[in-house]
């Protein structure tokens, strides 16, 4: 029997600072033991445990696709104990890794379906993965029309940017990157990340909306989804919870009788309707 | 004590009644007649739930810090229950004008679950209210034996028979931390024990980390536990915490020749000092 | 099988049982009689109505080691601390105790993940239990089918008659121990019909009564209500009614380190505590002890049901009996319940 | 051989800590037994800190701060005099020999106050031997 509350080694390759705030890091992580790789079949919208003996445990969400072999990315904010001790790490530390955890973005449902991406800041990580995979050769076909609205206060607080300069390049994704405030070197458009969904308006036809992003980006940005037309079924976001063992025994990140650990991270609002509002 | 109760409701009543407090604390029934729950009245219609009995041993003082700054509070106040509300006047956690006080001098008090009468054994003993607005009854004769009484036989004996007892105490804790949320004047958020950095104690509850709780929190109700039991009392593994808050009660008055909450234009003793307090204390 | 042993010589039982692995048996202490990993038989006693805690520390103890590590230049040396599989011996556990282990067996090794430390101990483990022979008012685990004799989950089922104990096997396990046990007298007829005739008596006790029919819904429906403002306003958070609950399973993970070495344990948690969920962000979605105490209540009588189809309450009567400012959850479910159905007439 | 003990000592800034270091540019000897931390003012020191020094294994714990009158922000070690005195009386209590625990006031003229006081306390808690009550609790004696 597998002993779910023992961490895998990792080691981490490579950390990318791309944000001008030295509060948000990428990290690269490859698996110590082949097995362990193998092992470790994720979806996007899921996440894992980073264990730093000594400190603990955070659940990060895994940022990097499926598609993308033999390494795994989080992008990491530094918040608590265990993400600043993260965030001091060099490359080469060895570090723990427990998952992955949660369930994914619905991926299924969102096949044969216009897909519309919605992030904002440094909640666009698992938006990123699902991204990702969804724009792989080997996926693409399997969704229609893909739209990726993703906005952050400034130029300078924009992640994977190389990607998403990338994607802008691409016929086949319908990419609109917004900042709140562009500085002199910004090309690109202004405005709040709703504003820019009220212009692109994308159609609600046979189409799902994937949001992640700050508390107040979402109460705005969710009206318009609603004006597009766009079914309670068919808008999807992911929760934050404190969390522990993340299987669902620990008992601290419960809403309702759901745990966001293992029965979320990712919901439609309509699901969030038949929950508790406690969180 | 029916009498008690009675003008208890009487007061309740014609206080809410005339809007001068938007809450009196106190008592009703609980599940059996040794169980009264602490109770927050509201509404002229919750006043004939009140209850007072020998079984209404908790100290209500602990519920006012919960209430926003500014908010009119009656309080049902025994001894203890006053000293500790003068501690937190004088720490300026409530504004003396913002209470109404109910004085309830009362002896014989009985702990249900123990079936144990609480006297200056295990607390103050303190028996009349030192402040109060109104008296709900007359006033009782102080008795006269020291509340320190009890620590005599501790204090005679050697420091590892001392430690052997303390360790056999205190590796009982679980950790429930009830005492520190029973205690009127335990108001930190967060505590020093629930901080992760630095991280005073494992959470594991160990013999070394609960002593590390426990020493510091008897330090940081030095000079400030009005010793009214309520800790022990909580305590569901029987520890006599108020042994040690006794023994540190007893230090302050003799080395500061102050007793904590007596006097609400007074300062506790460890946010003061006088220039000629003696480097004896320190040997 | 039927075996006896005069009331005395407790200390036999418990001396032979502890040949057969660790035994948690109810111990005296200051606190009162409460179970204990068992190193010296002469504490072991069966004078007691109920013990200060639930049994849960056979299988899930307070602080339970998972991981070991040390600190080295080349990144930390980490050693997994394996689930413990040695026999294990729960002695003298009540019924309503008994009830408590199925229940957390479905969140512990019902479906999902499984614990690998709290299943293993429990493969390993023969319980013996031993039946109420009175009833203390404040407990209510009739309310859930429970008799103060049920044998339900029980390897063993031990009654107190007159001068003696007797014992019964009533799984293999148990016929297994019993059978290897010394210092036991066989039954004869009579005693047969003697432990019959307890079981019988005991089963006629009553304790009070919850209806618990539809409980969890009617919880869901004044979830917003202000019943929580008036049932919490006494509760001082603390976590005596969590850590003394036999089916209370929530617990924390942390690394308690030591000049470079150090180890990962899982530690018991109270939702009690306002730290329990509070985020690193410093957002905290139950700041208010109205919120904790729902979240304790629906915990065990609404969510428990609707994940596992069983209440995480076996009524004890813990929670009550040690709660320093009363609270009688019983009473809070039946005043909920009056709640709810009042609402529902309006 | 010998048991060796070790001390934690706590100097402020302003008098003990200047002190220990006239003692050492003068050249006094003085036992190595005392690690010093230092802290701004005597009455930074949180009793806790003694406390967990006990727990991970110090034998005693030597507090040092200016003159009282002389503390460089006027009434620090009046109230840190308070704070330790209550402090050595818990560890009394509690079962700690209060010879494991002194407090010195010591002036950054004191060099040779300093190595006395050191030499001085350093017999004693050797005298008292290992520290094996906190400490054991801890598994690290």
């Amino acid at each position: 029997m597998k002993n779910p509350y023992m961490p895998m080694p990792v080691t981490i390759e490579t950390i990318i600072t791309e944000v001008d705030t030295d509060d948000i890091k990428t990290f690269r992580v490859v698996f110590d033991h082949e097995e362990d790789a193998a092992a470790f079949q994720y979806l996007p919208g899921q996440f894992a445990e980073m264990s730093l003996y000594g400190t603990g445990e955070s659940p990060i969400g895994i940022a990097s696709s499926p598609t993308d072999d033999g390494y795994l990315e989080f992008t990491v904010q530094k918040a608590g104990m265990v993400t600043s001790n993260l965030h001091d790490s060099d490359e080469g530390r060895t570090i723990g890794l427990r998952g992955p955890l949660g369930n994914t973005w619905p991926l299924e449902y969102l096949e044969g379906k216009n897909v519309v991406v919605v992030g904002g800041g440094f909640a666009f990580t698992t938006l990123r993965s699902l991204t990702r995979y969804m724009l792989n050769d080997g996926n693409r076909q399997r969704f229609k029309k893909i739209t990726v609205i993703y906005g952050a206060r400034t130029p300078g607080l924009l992640i994977y940017k190389d990607e998403l300069a990338a994607w802008e390049k691409r016929d086949d994704v319908d990419t609109h990157i917004t900042v709140d405030q562009g500085d002199d070197t910004w090309q690109g458009r202004e405005g709040f990340v709703p504003t820019i969904c009220t212009e692109v308006a994308p159609s609600s036809d046979n189409a799902v909306a994937v949001i992640c992003g700050p508390p107040i980006m979402i109460r705005f940005t969710l009206p318009v989804f609603f004006d597009l037309g766009f079914s309670k079924e068919n808008i999807y976001t992911s929760l934050e919870m404190r969390m522990k063992c993340g299987f669902g025994k620990c008992g601290r990140c419960n809403v309702g009788s759901k745990y966001v650990c293992k029965d979320g991270p990712v919901f439609s609002l309509a699901e969030l309707d038949d929950l508790t509002p406690e969180y | 004590m029916k009498g008690i109760e009675k003008r208890l409701r009487e007061e309740a009543k014609i206080l809410l009644d005339a809007g001068t407090v938007s809450v009196v604390l106190a008592f009703r029934d609980g599940h059996n007649e040794y169980c009264p729950v602490p109770f927050a009245a509201r509404d002229v219609s919750d006043v004939d739930a009140i209850v007072f009995n020998e079984y209404c041993t908790h100290n209500l003082a602990r519920y006012v810090t919960e209430y926003d700054p500014g908010t009119k509070i009656a309080i049902a106040a025994k001894g203890a229950d006053s000293r500790a509300l003068v501690v937190l006047i004088q720490e300026e956690k409530v504004k003396r004008d913002d209470l109404v006080i109910l004085g309830i001098p009362c002896a014989g008090m009985k702990d249900a679950r123990r079936g144990t009468v609480i006297d200056e054994t295990t607390t103050g003993g303190t028996l009349n209210p030192v402040i109060y607005d109104i008296l709900l009854a007359d006033p009782l004769p102080e008795t006269d034996t020291s509340p320190y009484g009890v620590l005599a036989d501790l204090e005679s004996q050697g420091h590892d028979a001392r430690w052997g007892f303390w360790q056999r105490e205190m590796s009982r804790c679980i950790r429930c931390y009830a005492c520190r949320n029973a205690c009127p004047l335990c108001y930190c958020d967060p505590c020093f024990v629930d901080q992760n950095a630095p991280r005073w104690a494992d959470k594991s509850p160990s013999l070394a980390s609960n002593l590390m709780f426990h020493l510091t929190r008897f330090y940081h109700l030095a000079g400030r536990c009005v010793d009214c039991g309520d800790c022990s009392r909580a305590c569901p593994m029987n520890i006599p915490l108020y042994l040690f808050h006794k023994k540190v009660a007893k230090e302050c008055e003799e080395m500061f020749g102050q007793v904590a909450g007596m006097d609400p234009e007074g300062k506790p003793v460890m946010v003061d000092f006088k220039v000629d307090d003696s480097d004896e204390i320190l040997i | 099988m039927v075996k006896k042993i005069e009331r005395d010589r407790i200390q036999d039982i418990a001396a032979a049982l502890m040949e057969k692995g660790t035994l948690y048996a109810p111990v005296e202490d200051e606190e009162g009689v409460n179970f204990h990993p068992v190193d010296d038989a002469a504490r072991v006693t069966l004078d007691f109505y109920n013990t200060v805690q639930g049994p849960k520390c056979a299988f899930f103890p307070q602080s339970d080691e998972l991981v070991r590590y040390r600190m080295t230049h080349e990144g930390p040396e980490a050693v997994e601390v394996l689930p413990d599989e040695s026999p294990q011996i729960l002695f003298g556990v009540r019924p309503c105790d008994v009830r408590s282990l199925a229940i957390m067996d479905e969140l512990f090794c019902g479906g999902g993940v499984v614990d690998p430390y709290w299943k293993n101990r429990r493969d390993n483990t023969t319980i013996i239990a031993y039946a109420f022979d009175i009833v203390d008012p404040v407990d209510f685990y009739g309310s859930f089918d429970i008799g103060a004799a049920e044998e339900t989950g029980a390897d063993i089922l031990m009654v107190g008659v007159g001068g003696e104990f007797l014992l019964d096997a009533r799984t293999e396990k148990g016929t297994a121990l019993l059978a290897a046990l010394d210092g036991f007298d066989d039954a004869a007829e009579g005693d047969k019909k003697r432990f019959a005739a307890a079981v019988k008596k005991a089963g006629a006790l009553e304790t009070r009564r919850i209806d618990t029919d539809g409980v969890d819904r009617d919880l869901m429906d004044i979830f917003d209500s202000d019943f929580w403002q008036r049932e919490a306003a006494p509760c001082l958070n603390c976590g005596v009614c969590t850590f003394v609950c036999p089916t209370c399973h929530c617990f924390d993970i942390n690394d308690e380190t030591l000049f470079g070495e150090g180890r990962r344990v899982k530690t018991w948690d109270s939702c009690m505590f306002t730290d329990f969920t509070l985020h690193a962000s410093g957002h905290n979605p139950r700041t208010k002890k109205n919120q904790r105490l729902r979240q304790r209540v629906n915990h065990k009588f609404s969510y428990y049901v609707t994940n596992f189809d069983v209440i995480s309450c076996v009524g004890c009567g813990r929670c009550t009996r040690f709660c320093p400012v009363n609270i009688d959850i019983a009473g809070v479910v039946e005043r909920a319940r009056k709640r709810a159905a009042s609402e529902r007439t309006e | 051989m010998a048991f060796d003990p070790t001390i934690l000592g706590i100097a402020c800034n302003w008098c003990t800590y200047t002190g220990a270091d006239l003692a050492g540019t003068t050249r006094i000897q003085y036992p190595h037994n005392v690690r010093v931390a230092r802290v701004m003012c005597s009455s930074r020191i949180n009793p806790a800190f003694i406390f967990r020094a006990f727990e991970l294994g110090a034998d005693g714990v030597l507090v040092g701060g200016c003159h009282p009158g002389d503390c460089h922000y006027s009434t620090g070690n009046l109230y840190a005099r308070r704070r330790l005195a209550v402090t050595k009386k818990i560890l009394d209590f509690a079962g700690i020999e209060p010879g494991r625990f002194k407090i010195a006031w010591i002036s950054a003229s004191e060099g040779h106050i300093f190595a006395e006081t050191v030499s001085a306390f350093t017999e004693e808690v050797r005298a008292l031997g290992p520290q094996t009550k906190f400490a054991v609790a801890k598994g690290n004696d």
